[in-house]
């Protein structure tokens, strides 16, 4: 039964879900797109501040749930980066002719299933913790579907994902026919009196799959470019961002706490998923012309290289797996919040297409400036956060002797540079006669363009005096007591 | 209870196999329903009543309904059927059959290789069991099913809207 | 009297605001002021350089450090953010900053009523700015930060003229090749981390000869790795391609390029960790005998170009052989001082074919001119001056005293065969340099290009030149690079037995080349007039020919295997080495492509494939 | 009466599955697609409670609870968007929308 001690640890996540019930109450009572936005906004901020009195009571297990500093690490990025999105859909759903406010409705809800999905400790609440984030997300990402591609990786996404959610749910079935246990750590403890077994290697085999579908690891990977191309800036951002955190968090805590995972096959199999990601999503956005499609590309490529830290497993590996998705998460998100905020629904697709940001820097030169930032963090370039990043997963990938994981996140970086620089340039060219779509002109005073910008000075800020975060992510990821 | 486990499996299987293979959207429905039901027997027959109850009365009854409201409003004709048929052309499905076929063959030997010796008794789990797992320990994955329900509606009603007034693409009028 | 070293941050950080300024301006800025910021940045800073330097000379010379702050921690790996000032990098900072202050302000003229000219003063103080930094980094994570730097910037500046698609080719070459360098220097970064646990250059100068014997396999292979990353930056065999492609970029890029920037850093590298490659011998042998191979590939090459721009580019490879060479046998300080000759009189040069470029309405093909002595007399002592020196013609020249050095050190050091190397690189030397010079500025102007050629004047084209050219002379010979100290000692410095001697032959080499090839390219082009002009004077003509037969021989013997010889070298096969990687890549990436069909029934599919195969892994695979 | 071996059940719920996934992987009308997803989720239903009833636990009927509230969110949004779709293209065909690749 839950106490008041669990209610406590709880509030985060209610009042995430409070601030849902109040939009859909709002939405009922009258339509006010800024008001929605500043509601959203505020429960969010409310959900942080809870956050840090939760955190600071100490760890507390509920049965199915619990919080802990890599729950409150997840809960901390979930919230985040759902703010983040929150903010640029604002600027982005100004214009959009339909009904508005729903969308942050689905947003927050899904933030919430992150919440949830990262201090799960019981598979129930992994499962609907993960549909609770995908299912509003269907809707997010069909939101505009009177654009063709909206609908399209709407569709595309639910069909796959259910798809996916099957997979993990018969892995799941399968443990449980094992084990006769349900909680990770039982399921896994129980997993190891019995043996081991081939049925619970074949659910591992299953959820893997499950949950690398929503991590597009290669070859579960296919969908994720059509799906943030087709779907609007906002959604593919939390898409991007907020959903791949949290799933990747829970991985990272199922292969921490159990040790059933550390079957060396399922490391094999593990290595060899991660090293086929980071090549192939590299060389897929080798020659690619649309900017968001390219950052999809670059984001399985992203995941390949967090992989490493799941593969290699001790040592530094969970807080590198910290660090490298904290500078991951900030580069994305400024990337995507530059192109979204660049877009608008009511101007049929979204600016993704390269040409459109051909010399942007000439009339954009801050979102220029920002999506720059971004680009050269993504490649890894020092002084920026994603070297840090690369830093410390090739630290650690050497540290454990993969050397063949190492060679080809080094190989990756190559591939990865020649894209990124090369719509680097397209920001800096010169073309008249040639007009790209512009932002509105005061997006400077708008709370999108604060934030995109605020990312980029992080990301730098990171990338030149990292102690702070670093210190900081290494209490957080200290083990579980 | 053993016959009844086997013979509604079979059943179980050969509709399925039936909705996958169908050309009409209809018959492929009702071969679906008919799957259901035996599943639904089949849990009876492992003493999972309540469970079987709920897959007549929720996926049967209401999931299946939904499928065929839709259907009907759709109103395929027979050149729906005839379009099917055209699609289903061998080069179409061995090949992902196979595929399944593989996927499936290498779960069954890892089932029947990793065999725990369990066997079901049959013994029934009443709903009260249930009830007091899920209104127990339970109580936030209940929670969590609404949000989940409320944000399923809400994209339902958002997505699935008509175009009652909206005439083109260019229209901007959703009201 | 100590160096203030607060002061040295500005070196770096004025071309960087340089950099920020003319960004920021995002084109509104006026090609005048553009000018103003990207010429006086670097300016600044050079007269920051001047004062250090003269400090640094007057007080007693001893490194120095300072620390900015601690970057990452991460366990005990530490690596400050600190600058080092000692005699090599003040050597270094000088000849960026000075030359390149030189460059920048000759690019004023050059650029002028150009498109997108605030662009390109970004590129190039950016250019600066990373190559300061490399240069002052006390930690090679600074130097690699810097190195990295300089390859975006070739790579946008060689790409400036963006319109034509081959500029983006040949700027994307330059870009992967130093690219395949720096892949090579990180490994050996990781290596020496691995082993020593620190990136600090100055902690692993004095911890490496405890670590390891001489000769130790991980030694080798860290210095391999660092001289991989060498030969890239610096063009050497087998990564030198993309040097003569890069022409594409505007000329004084190629100047800053090839004398103050990028291709030294190669050199600088070397000489920076000379206590890694004195603890690989065979590795340090290795890099001689590339040397070596480099400068008689390139000066074979360099003959048979036409494009003007493109001759010198080979020469700069031939010259940076000249300095592997002489890193190769251990005397560091020679080629230090060969780089700095060089930086004058091969920027002395580049600038002096801009300024014919510029006159020649963007000429460059050596056929089309010709006869220019007399129009564009500036230039032409630019390339008198230059020439003399690159083909270092003795006692006068700059380039004389330090490549003299060179040979000298490769004797001391009983490398016969490099020596030898030396000394026909020389005679290829002249050959190419006095052919270049009697192409482009004797014999008749061969196209209305030429005869239209209308001098540069101004300033900004006649005090770089000037000032460029009498540091090619033997004053620029009279600024020794206060190194001693700082790198070890050369193999020449414990005898002087037969330095005369060779002293003699070198100069004698260079002379001698230098009449052998007046005499065949006038010769020759004499003769050819004759028999076009037919009668008994051919026959005659025809006559002499065959009583001597020289020429016949020669061709026979020398031009005919000669010309094969530079027929092959010209097209490179490890160019098409590389072109394999990139369509391989090209070719995966299109496979790849395909599988993004768009569908969902392929997408479930592969989602389908994959779990089976982990399946099969899993349950079939213990 | 020696009851029904455990992975029997289990059997039959991985021929559900598969026969599922062959249905998601040819078939191109929308409407069979999600037929498959849904025999897909119920497969995986029944796993549990095979699993729930050899163990003698209640979890498992409880996560078969859970598992069939999904199918019907799944089917709603499904169907929702099965609906525009043939707004838009005026067919049920996937492949209609694969507007987006390379």
């Amino acid at each position: 039964m839950l106490t008041s001690a669990h209610m406590m640890a709880l509030t985060p996540v209610i009042l995430v879900c409070a601030t849902a019930v109040t939009v859909m109450l709002g939405i009922a009572w009258r339509r006010q797109h800024a008001a929605t936005a500043l509601v959203s906004i505020l429960g969010l901020n409310l959900a942080l501040v809870s956050l840090y009195l939760v955190y600071s009571a100490g760890d507390v297990s509920t049965p199915l749930l619990v919080f802990d500093r890599l729950s409150m690490l997840g809960m901390v990025l979930v919230l985040a980066s759902t703010l983040a999105c929150l903010t640029m859909s604002h600027a982005y759903l100004e214009g959009y002719p339909g009904r508005k406010e729903e969308f942050y409705l689905l947003m927050l809800c899904a933030a919430a299933g992150g919440m949830v999905l990262v201090a799960s400790q019981h598979l129930a609440t992994l499962f609907f913790g993960l549909e609770l984030l995908s299912m509003p997300l269907y809707g997010m990402l069909a939101y505009t579907y009177r654009d063709k591609r909206s609908l399209e990786s709407g569709i595309k996404y639910l069909v796959l994902s259910a798809a996916a959610t099957a997979f993990l749910l018969f892995g799941m079935a399968l443990l449980y026919s094992q084990s006769g246990r349900l909680d990770i750590a039982g399921l896994l403890a129980g997993l190891e009196s019995s043996g081991g077994g081939a049925w619970a290697l074949a659910g591992a085999g299953l959820m893997l799959v499950g949950l690398g579908f929503k991590l597009s690891i290669v070859p579960f990977h296919l969908w994720t470019p059509d799906v943030y191309q087709g779907g609007p800036g906002p959604a593919a951002t939390f898409l991007a961002t907020a959903s791949k955190a949290a799933v990747f968090i829970v991985l990272l805590r199922i292969v921490m706490v159990a040790p059933a995972f550390h079957v060396e096959w399922l490391h094999t199999v593990l290595g060899g998923l991660a090293l086929l990601t980071m090549i192939v999503g590299n060389l897929l956005a080798l020659i690619q012309t649309n900017l968001k499609r390219l950052l999809g590309y670059s984001s399985i490529a992203h995941f390949g290289y967090l992989l490493v830290a799941l593969v290699v497993a001790d040592g530094l590996a969970v807080e590198t797996a910290g660090i490298y998705l904290i500078t991951y998460l900030m580069t994305t998100l400024g990337a995507f919040g530059v192109v979204t905020l660049l877009s608008s629904p009511y101007s049929g697709e979204d600016a993704s297409a390269l040409h459109h940001y051909r010399g942007l820097f000439w009339r954009r030169p801050y979102l220029a400036a920002v999506l720059t930032v971004c680009l050269l963090s993504l490649a890894g370039i020092p002084f920026t956060a994603g070297f840090i990043g690369k830093f410390y997963i090739v630290a650690l990938g050497v540290e454990a002797g993969r050397w063949w994981l190492v060679g080809g996140i080094i190989a990756g970086s190559v591939i990865g540079l020649y894209y990124y620089l090369r719509v680097m340039v397209t920001l800096y060219l010169v073309e008249p006669g040639m007009r790209g779509r512009d932002a509105p002109d005061n997006w400077g005073m708008k709370a999108g363009g604060v934030v995109v910008l605020g990312l980029a000075l992080l990301v730098i800020a990171f990338g030149v005096y990292p102690t702070p975060v670093i210190d900081w992510m290494s209490v957080l990821t200290s083990p579980v007591h | 209870m053993e016959l009844a486990f086997y013979l509604s499996g079979l059943v179980a299987v050969l509709a399925t196999l039936g909705v996958v293979t169908g050309t009409n959207a209809v018959h492929a429905l009702l071969y679906l329903i008919v799957s259901l039901i035996a599943v639904a027997i089949v849990f009876f027959a492992l003493g999972a009543p309540f469970a079987g109850a709920l897959e007549i009365i929720v996926y049967a009854g209401a999931i299946m309904v939904l499928f065929v409201f839709v259907v009907m409003i759709l109103n395929l004709g027979q050149g729906a059927a005839e379009q099917e048929r055209i699609w289903l052309k061998a080069q179409t499905w061995v090949g992902p059959s196979i595929l399944a076929a593989v996927l499936l063959g290498v779960l069954v030997i890892t089932l029947w290789r990793g065999n725990t010796g369990l066997v079901i008794e049959g013994e029934t789990l009443t709903a009260k069991a249930v009830g007091a797992t899920l209104f127990g320990p339970w109580i936030i994955v209940v929670e969590l099913a609404a949000m989940l329900l409320l944000a399923a509606l809400v994209t339902a009603s958002h997505v699935g809207r008509l175009p009652s007034a909206t005439s083109g693409e260019h229209s901007g009028g959703d009201q | 009297m100590g160096v203030s070293m607060s002061y040295l941050p500005l070196t770096f950080l004025l071309p960087l605001l340089g950099t920020f300024i003319l960004a920021l301006s995002r084109g509104h800025m006026s090609e005048r002021g553009s000018v103003w910021v990207g010429v006086s940045s670097v300016g600044l800073a050079a007269l920051v350089t001047a004062f250090i330097t003269i400090q640094f000379m007057s007080g007693d010379q001893s490194a120095q450090t300072l620390t900015l702050w601690t970057w990452i921690s991460v366990g005990n790996f530490t690596p400050t953010i600190g600058l080092a000032l000692d005699g090599l990098s003040i050597t270094m900072l000088g000849i960026i900053t000075g030359v390149g202050f030189l460059i920048h302000l000759f690019a004023a003229w050059y650029m002028r009523g150009e498109e997108g000219i605030t662009r390109f003063f970004a590129y190039m103080n950016l250019f600066v700015f990373s190559m300061v930094l490399l240069v002052l980094g006390d930690n090679l994570m600074l130097l690699f930060l810097g190195w990295e730097g300089v390859g975006i910037c070739s790579y946008l500046l060689i790409g400036y003229y963006y319109r034509d698609s081959a500029n983006g080719a040949a700027a994307f070459k330059a870009f992967l090749i130093t690219r395949i360098g720096d892949v090579f220097l990180a490994i050996g970064l990781f290596l020496i981390f691995a082993e020593l646990g620190t990136l600090n250059i100055a902690a692993i100068l004095e911890q490496a000869p405890a670590h390891w014997a001489t000769g130790d396999s991980l030694v080798r292979w860290a210095a391999l790795m660092f001289l991989g990353g060498a030969l890239g930056k610096s063009a050497q065999l087998p990564l030198h391609t993309w040097l003569a492609d890069a022409m594409a970029g505007p000329t004084p890029v190629s100047a800053l390029i090839h004398a103050a920037t990028m291709v030294t850093a190669g050199v600088y590298l070397i000489a920076r960790m000379h206590g890694i490659f004195d603890l690989a011998p065979d590795v340090l042998h290795l890099v001689g005998v590339i040397g070596a191979a480099t400068l008689l590939m390139a000066g074979f090459a360099a003959l048979a170009q036409t494009d003007i721009k493109r001759i010198l580019a080979y020469s700069t490879m031939s010259q940076i052989g000249y300095m592997f060479l002489a890193l190769g046998v251990g005397a560091y300080d020679s080629a230090i001082f060969h780089l700095m000759t060089h930086a004058f009189f091969k920027a002395l040069l580049f600038l002096s074919a801009g300024a014919v470029i510029v006159s020649c309405h963007h000429e460059q093909d050596m056929r089309k001119l010709g006869g220019l002595w007399r129009r564009l007399p500036l230039a032409y002592m630019g390339f008198i001056v230059g020439g003399a020196a690159l083909s270092a013609l003795p006692l006068v020249t700059a380039g004389f005293y330090s490549k003299d050095d060179i040979l000298w050190q490769s004797l001391a050091a009983d490398q016969k065969g490099l020596l030898l190397a030396g000394l026909v690189g020389a005679l290829l030397t002249s050959l190419y340099t006095v052919r270049l010079i009697i192409g482009t500025f004797h014999g008749e102007m061969k196209s209305d290009h030429a005869r239209n050629a209308e001098p540069g004047r101004g300033l900004q084209h006649g005090l770089p030149l000037i000032l460029l050219a009498v540091l090619s002379t033997f004053i620029g010979a009279m600024i020794h690079p206060p190194l001693s100290g700082v790198l070890p000692a050369s193999p020449g410095e414990s005898t002087e037995a037969g330095h005369t001697a060779l002293e003699l032959i070198a100069a004698g080499t260079a002379i001698a080349g230098i009449a052998l090839a007046a005499w065949l390219f006038l010769r020759k082009r004499e003769a050819l007039a004759r028999l076009v002009s037919g009668g008994p004077g051919a026959s005659l003509w025809t006559l002499w020919n065959q009583a001597w037969g020289f020429d016949l021989l020669f061709d026979r013997l020398l031009v005919r295997p000669f010309r094969i010889l530079v027929f092959i070298l010209r097209r490179d096969i490890i160019d098409a080495l590389f072109g394999l990687v990139a369509s391989i890549t090209k070719g995966l990436n299109a496979g790849l492509t395909r599988t993004q069909t768009g569908r969902v029934r392929t997408y479930a599919t592969s989602m389908v494939l994959g779990a089976t195969v982990v399946l099969i892994f899993l349950a079939f695979g213990q | 009466m020696n009851g029904i071996p455990m992975e029997h059940g289990l059997i039959l719920a991985a021929i559900l599955f598969a026969i599922g996934l062959a249905g998601l992987m040819f078939r191109r009308n929308m409407v069979f697609v999600l037929m498959s997803l849904e025999i897909m989720l119920n497969s995986a239903g029944l796993a549990f409670i095979v699993a729930g009833t050899a163990w003698e636990q209640p979890e498992g009927q409880a996560m078969f609870l859970l598992v069939i509230t999904l199918a019907a969110a799944e089917a709603s949004v499904g169907l929702a968007l099965l609906i525009q779709l043939y707004q838009r293209f005026r067919t049920l065909d996937t492949d209609a929308v694969s507007g987006m690749r390379g």
